[in-house]
């Protein structure tokens, strides 16, 4: 599917230029453009930073959002006060926008915690490893705010609407398809956001698909669009639009953000494997950062220092993310055990109690230190 | 349904009743399954309450159980509190995934943020005549699931209360309904308060031999206790009723005193139910055991075709085969 | 959906009145058709003859196929000799094509095995009880054709395909939609043939979908064509071209047979709960084997004795299936521990001989009866 | 690969050429799964084989583990061997509907006419720092469902024929790689004819106690063994290798011998394989036993995050410790 492509929504040429398209448009003015610019420019470089800090061996995994900050960004700055987000592990940029600390965002990947938001009040979900599992929750989510009389009311305070993130891989999975059915069937308020990022890893999107993965909607009984997912402005539009739609009462709408991974699928994975280097190359031409800088340079109008101060604030997010990542504070076993149920089971305190005995007996008995220290020095640390 | 009137009930009616009193009790309580609206459930468990709760409240699904799954944890994050119903246990196991991955972990995932109060009916077991997929014993995968709670009721007074205590736990549950004593009765009182959900009960006394049990054995156990007390035995017949986590104190005790114990269930026996009560009993009360713990249960292999069930499930002479067998130690 | 749809193949009007299709038609001559409307009625006495059996205590459940006689001959007398079918649990007629004895279908009804013929020889795979699990089954093994190079040689004795049954409510499982997504990813020699009954259970057909289900397959990348199930000189059209395109390599099809269950979904069910009498009423006017009737009456050219001679047979095979349900023999017990692997374990082994000994004791020992016999008599016969 | 060469291999190689083997062997086995083909498998145990078997015997699945199972469920029908690996142990669920009621059962539902010869590799257990999901050690999911065998493998040499054994298996085989364990080496000399696939083995004998384990606690097991001789302690250790069907005879042997087991996995305790041994051993050593069996295992809560996840997965402290507990019973 090369650009130019007529199913492709497209607003944002490659070039930085602006053009029309039939049934989309974005209505902001440049300041939001500049917003724009900036969340994904800061979203970039948090996923550097965390990719070095990978490397450094402070987190023991990083899944790299590079080259999808338009996807993410114009999705994420199109969703209203009430909107509900359910993301894969890779929706940093989303996380962003929807003010998610991204220190917490590392923590899950250094293993920390499983996730250390608050789900309920940043409208975040936890990250969901499971793929394509969060689609469903998405759904009954939507279906719950049905229930609550909160859409098609006519008032933007309170309509609301779910968008649920998933990738190319993850429309192979039974729980998508079912999400599909039953959002269908309840008309519930919800926009699949499925970022084509060319790649399940190793597997290319033909493996999953031989037709346009948007099409996919249409066999379900809702509309499905293709986005260019690297123009931030053509993804802001149709996800306004499909938000707004949901919101009002029509119905699910599936959109296809159309880019491409330009990382490894996460630093555990090598792509040298699988796939050419002419492709990236292909696709850097299409980087949806640069276009949006090109654009604002040549429709001038911004601050002289935009760039600069921008910048700025990319290298102090950055280092906070380094010194943050560092003081993150190891969870305590002991208090895993209370986090498995509401309301504690006898069978459980008692395990923790053993445990709690035991492990302090390594720390109390000074002659009783743990054998496994002679054994395998460096493991219990 | 309030004050202290008695009624004699079916399971299946007790169940019923059950529903409707958790509808009523919270507005966030919905039912989501297959057939469970017009039609009330091919067991009619849900009969009646879509005319009177409507098809937001009691919801009839799209044919596919991880989707009825995969929604509810969806709506539980909004607030609700759903209750699930598995047509047969042959069929939870599409919905496995979003159970053991999604359902179980939630609120430890969260750190305690988020709580998953979903409950998962599922009418199991044999003895009903049923063909393939519809006789299934699946509690060891959730009971052996941590985050999950199991129980499993063994009559209509429990049943009633059960289901009420199940949906108002902020935990998950797991809900065993014996399908083959759907229309047993018995007479609710519901001016007599229930236990604990997470309790076994001493549903018979006795000194010679603890039986432990749980959903259709316990009649079984009953019957096989009535029919060695001819005999001048004295079993101690103890209803789990929670199987995660399991009333492991009210089992010791009874061990403790007794010295023999026999598990009976439907579920095959290698790492059913038995293994993990015969593993703790032995653990706990290993100077007071006259004979290791005996299990009796489903063989291990695929639940047989219907016309021989009789002989692949425990029944009053298998349970008195092994009552024998440990008194003879 | 009403009748006289642009959307629906048809060919032979519910009058009985052969009527042209652009893209299909039936090709055989009189003959042929009588051969339909014989299996046809001996499907239906089969099955009126297994729900009196199932009435009368004989059979543990029964599910019928009432209504959907020409969906079924259609396509099962669309397939050749090396085509395989993958079934649910109502295909009947299918099997009935396929030589299957129906002594055989009733077997597993009653209880006695769980499924008694041989999948291999009769090309008709087991019933399948849960929900759309077949269809992956029917998919991998077309997958296994064209691994065998048996697609596409252009050799007819050679080619083969596979014929995946379901129905409407089975389109809402996640093994369906993963069916269609391999067939279509592997290009897989298959047939996904969807009886919509209209019913799924109690539920609608618009529980599942609120578009012509047909269309589902669109969103998957390959055709879907709805015909009128209860025509079964459109049913074999439409299926004899789709398992030649799946033969010839040209991939899957999905075939949406509109049809109605007559019945109740099996004898456990009431439908007079969930569904009005109009629908029921409105559907007999549709009747798949009376107007195979009206035409062949119509049309003449039929041995005088022809209706007759098949209403004899079908005296006949109730007669053969009344007796013969009565004589199917429980399995014994202790043979069940030598089936459940190929190489049989010791453990199991040992549980076989114990309950041998077990069961031995009651038979030999005269005083040890079974005490459960005194307890609850009657249920160890 | 053939006569007696020897050569020093990883566990990952030695699948990679114990598969090999198996595809060089028989026409009909095929490998399938996500990312097996050109990636060679994110751990790399099936690389270079798409390349030197070509596409239609290392198929690259789309992402859908109900469907990678269930066409190799169609193709074994078709006459097909299939060796299905699942990326990580957490990734299985999706698929377990088809396992349990398709796999397990369809020799049986046939009445013994048709086979089903999958192989299905999961990469399993803690101890890398992993993500959620990717630590799980589900062997009792599968253990208890009659019709499927489950065998795990702790170590290359075992790993090498295991897997050429389990291809060769008539029956399904649910096969556990240890991923800790992946990169650890062992000399692997092929004129040594290997055990049958479905025996335990005494991997270091002993007089005291019997130290019950498989897959990734083996090495574990073999540490605590080798600190408590120094201790003047005689452990036996035994590597079960086959979970289902499990050796009893192996460990009843043992267990009779030294009257003091200790069973060892990462899997939750509760219904874990530890419960079942105890059960089993207790019922045949009833006399023998001077303590009760005792478990160590994960705890019964969901898998932590990795920072922590030392703490959780049993260690040599925690098996010496209940070693010490056990005797001094
Ligand atoms: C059920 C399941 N199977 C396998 C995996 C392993 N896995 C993690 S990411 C991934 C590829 C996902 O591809 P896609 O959906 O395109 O998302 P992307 O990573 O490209 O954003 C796989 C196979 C998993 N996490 N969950
Ligand atoms: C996985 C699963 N869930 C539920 C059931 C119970 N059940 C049996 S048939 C049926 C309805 C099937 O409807 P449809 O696919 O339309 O086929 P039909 O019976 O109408 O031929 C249901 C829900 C089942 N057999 N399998
Ligand atoms: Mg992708
Ligand atoms: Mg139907």
């Amino acid at each position: 599917m090369s650009y130019g492509d007529p199913e492709l929504v497209q607003l944002l040429s490659p070039e930085g230029v602006r053009v029309d398209h039939p049934d989309y448009a974005f209505t902001g003015d440049d300041e939001q453009i500049q917003g724009f610019y900036r969340d994904m420019v800061l979203t970039r470089r948090l996923d550097t930073e965390a990719t070095a800090l990978q490397r450094q061996g402070q987190l023991g995994l990083w899944a790299s959002c590079l080259g999808q900050e338009a996807a993410q960004i114009g999705s994420g700055r199109a969703l209203n006060g009430q909107d509900v987000v359910f993301p894969t592990y890779r929706e940093h940029g989303v996380a962003w926008c929807l003010g998610v600390d991204p220190l917490q965002l590392l923590g899950l990947f250094r293993g920390v915690d499983l996730g250390g938001w608050d789900p309920l009040s940043t409208r975040f979900h936890l990250y969901t490893i499971v793929i394509g599992a969060q689609a469903l929750h998405a759904t009954g989510y939507a279906m719950g705010i049905e229930r609550d009389g909160l859409v098609g009311t006519g008032d933007a305070k309170r309509d609301a609407a779910v968008i649920g993130y998933f990738g190319d891989g993850a429309t192979s999975q039974g729980d998508v398809n079912e999400a599909f059915i039953f959002a269908s069937s309840y008309n519930a308020p919800i926009v699949f956001f499925c970022q084509n990022n060319q790649w399940a890893i190793s597997e290319p999107i033909e493996r999953q698909s031989r037709i346009p993965l948007y099409r996919r909607a249409d066999g379900f009984g809702f509309p499905g669009v293709r986005v260019d997912g690297n123009d931030v402005l053509a993804v802001h539009a149709v996800t306004s639009q499909a938000l707004e739609r949901a919101r009002s009462g029509n119905g699910p709408t599936f959109i296809e953000a159309y880019t491409y991974r330009m990382g490894a699928h996460t630093t555990s994975d090598d792509p040298t494997k699988y796939r050419l280097a002419d492709e990236l190359e292909h696709w850097r031409l299409k980087d949806p950062i640069a276009r949006v800088r090109a654009h604002l340079t040549r429709s001038g109008g911004i601050e002289d220092d935009f760039f600069a101060s921008v910048e700025t604030e990319a290298d102090d997010l950055a280092a906070t993310i380094r010194s943050g990542c560092l003081a993150l504070v190891d969870p305590s076993m002991v208090e895993m055990f209370d986090q498995v149920y509401v309301d504690q089971t006898p069978h459980l305190s008692e395990q923790q109690r053993w445990y709690a005995d035991y492990s302090a007996s390594f720390e109390s008995d000074s002659d009783e230190t743990a054998r496994s220290a002679v054994e395998t020095p460096g493991r219990q640390g | 349904m309030t004050g202290s009137s008695a009624s004699n009930l079916t399971m299946a009616r007790a169940l019923n009743a059950g529903l409707r009193r958790a509808l009523e009790a919270d507005p966030k309580v919905v039912l989501a399954g297959e057939d469970i609206g017009k039609l009330g459930g091919v067991f009619r468990v849900t009969e009646g309450l879509q005319k009177d709760f409507g098809e937001h409240r009691v919801i009839d699904s799209p044919l596919a159980e991880s989707g009825i799954i995969g929604t509810a944890v969806g709506m539980a994050l909004r607030g609700y509190r759903p209750v699930c119903e598995i047509q047969f246990d042959g069929f939870v196991f599409p919905a496995f995934d979003q159970i053991v991955s999604q359902v179980a972990k939630f609120h430890y995932r969260s750190a305690g943020r988020l709580a998953m109060p979903i409950v998962i009916r599922i009418p199991s077991g044999g003895g009903i005549g049923a063909v393939e997929h519809h006789s299934e014993s699946p509690e060891t995968y959730f009971a052996h699931t941590p985050g999950l709670k199991v129980v499993a009721c063994s009559n209509p007074v429990d049943a009633y209360w059960m289901i009420q205590q199940a949906v108002a736990s902020d935990d998950p549950v797991i809900f065993f309904e014996p399908k083959r004593r759907y229309h047993d009765k018995a007479e609710l009182d519901t001016s007599v308060p229930p236990m604990p959900l997470h309790s076994a009960r001493v549903t018979r006394p006795g000194s010679d031999l603890s039986l432990l049990c749980y959903g259709p054995m316990v009649k079984t156990c009953l019957d096989a206790a009535t029919a060695a007390a001819d005999e001048g035995r004295s079993l101690e017949v103890i209803d789990l009723r929670t199987l995660s986590p399991i009333d492991t104190a009210t089992v010791v005790t009874s061990v403790r005193k007794t010295g023999h114990a026999v598990v009976v269930h439907e579920a095959p026996i290698s790492l059913g139910l038995g293994s993990e009560l015969a593993a703790r009993i032995t653990e706990q009360c290993f100077y007071s055991l006259e004979a290791p713990v005996l299990r009796v249960g489903g063989f291990d292999i695929p639940y047989p075709p219907s016309r021989i069930e009789d002989e692949y499930l425990p029944d009053l002479d298998r349970v008195l085969d092994a009552v024998d067998r440990s008194l003879a130690y």
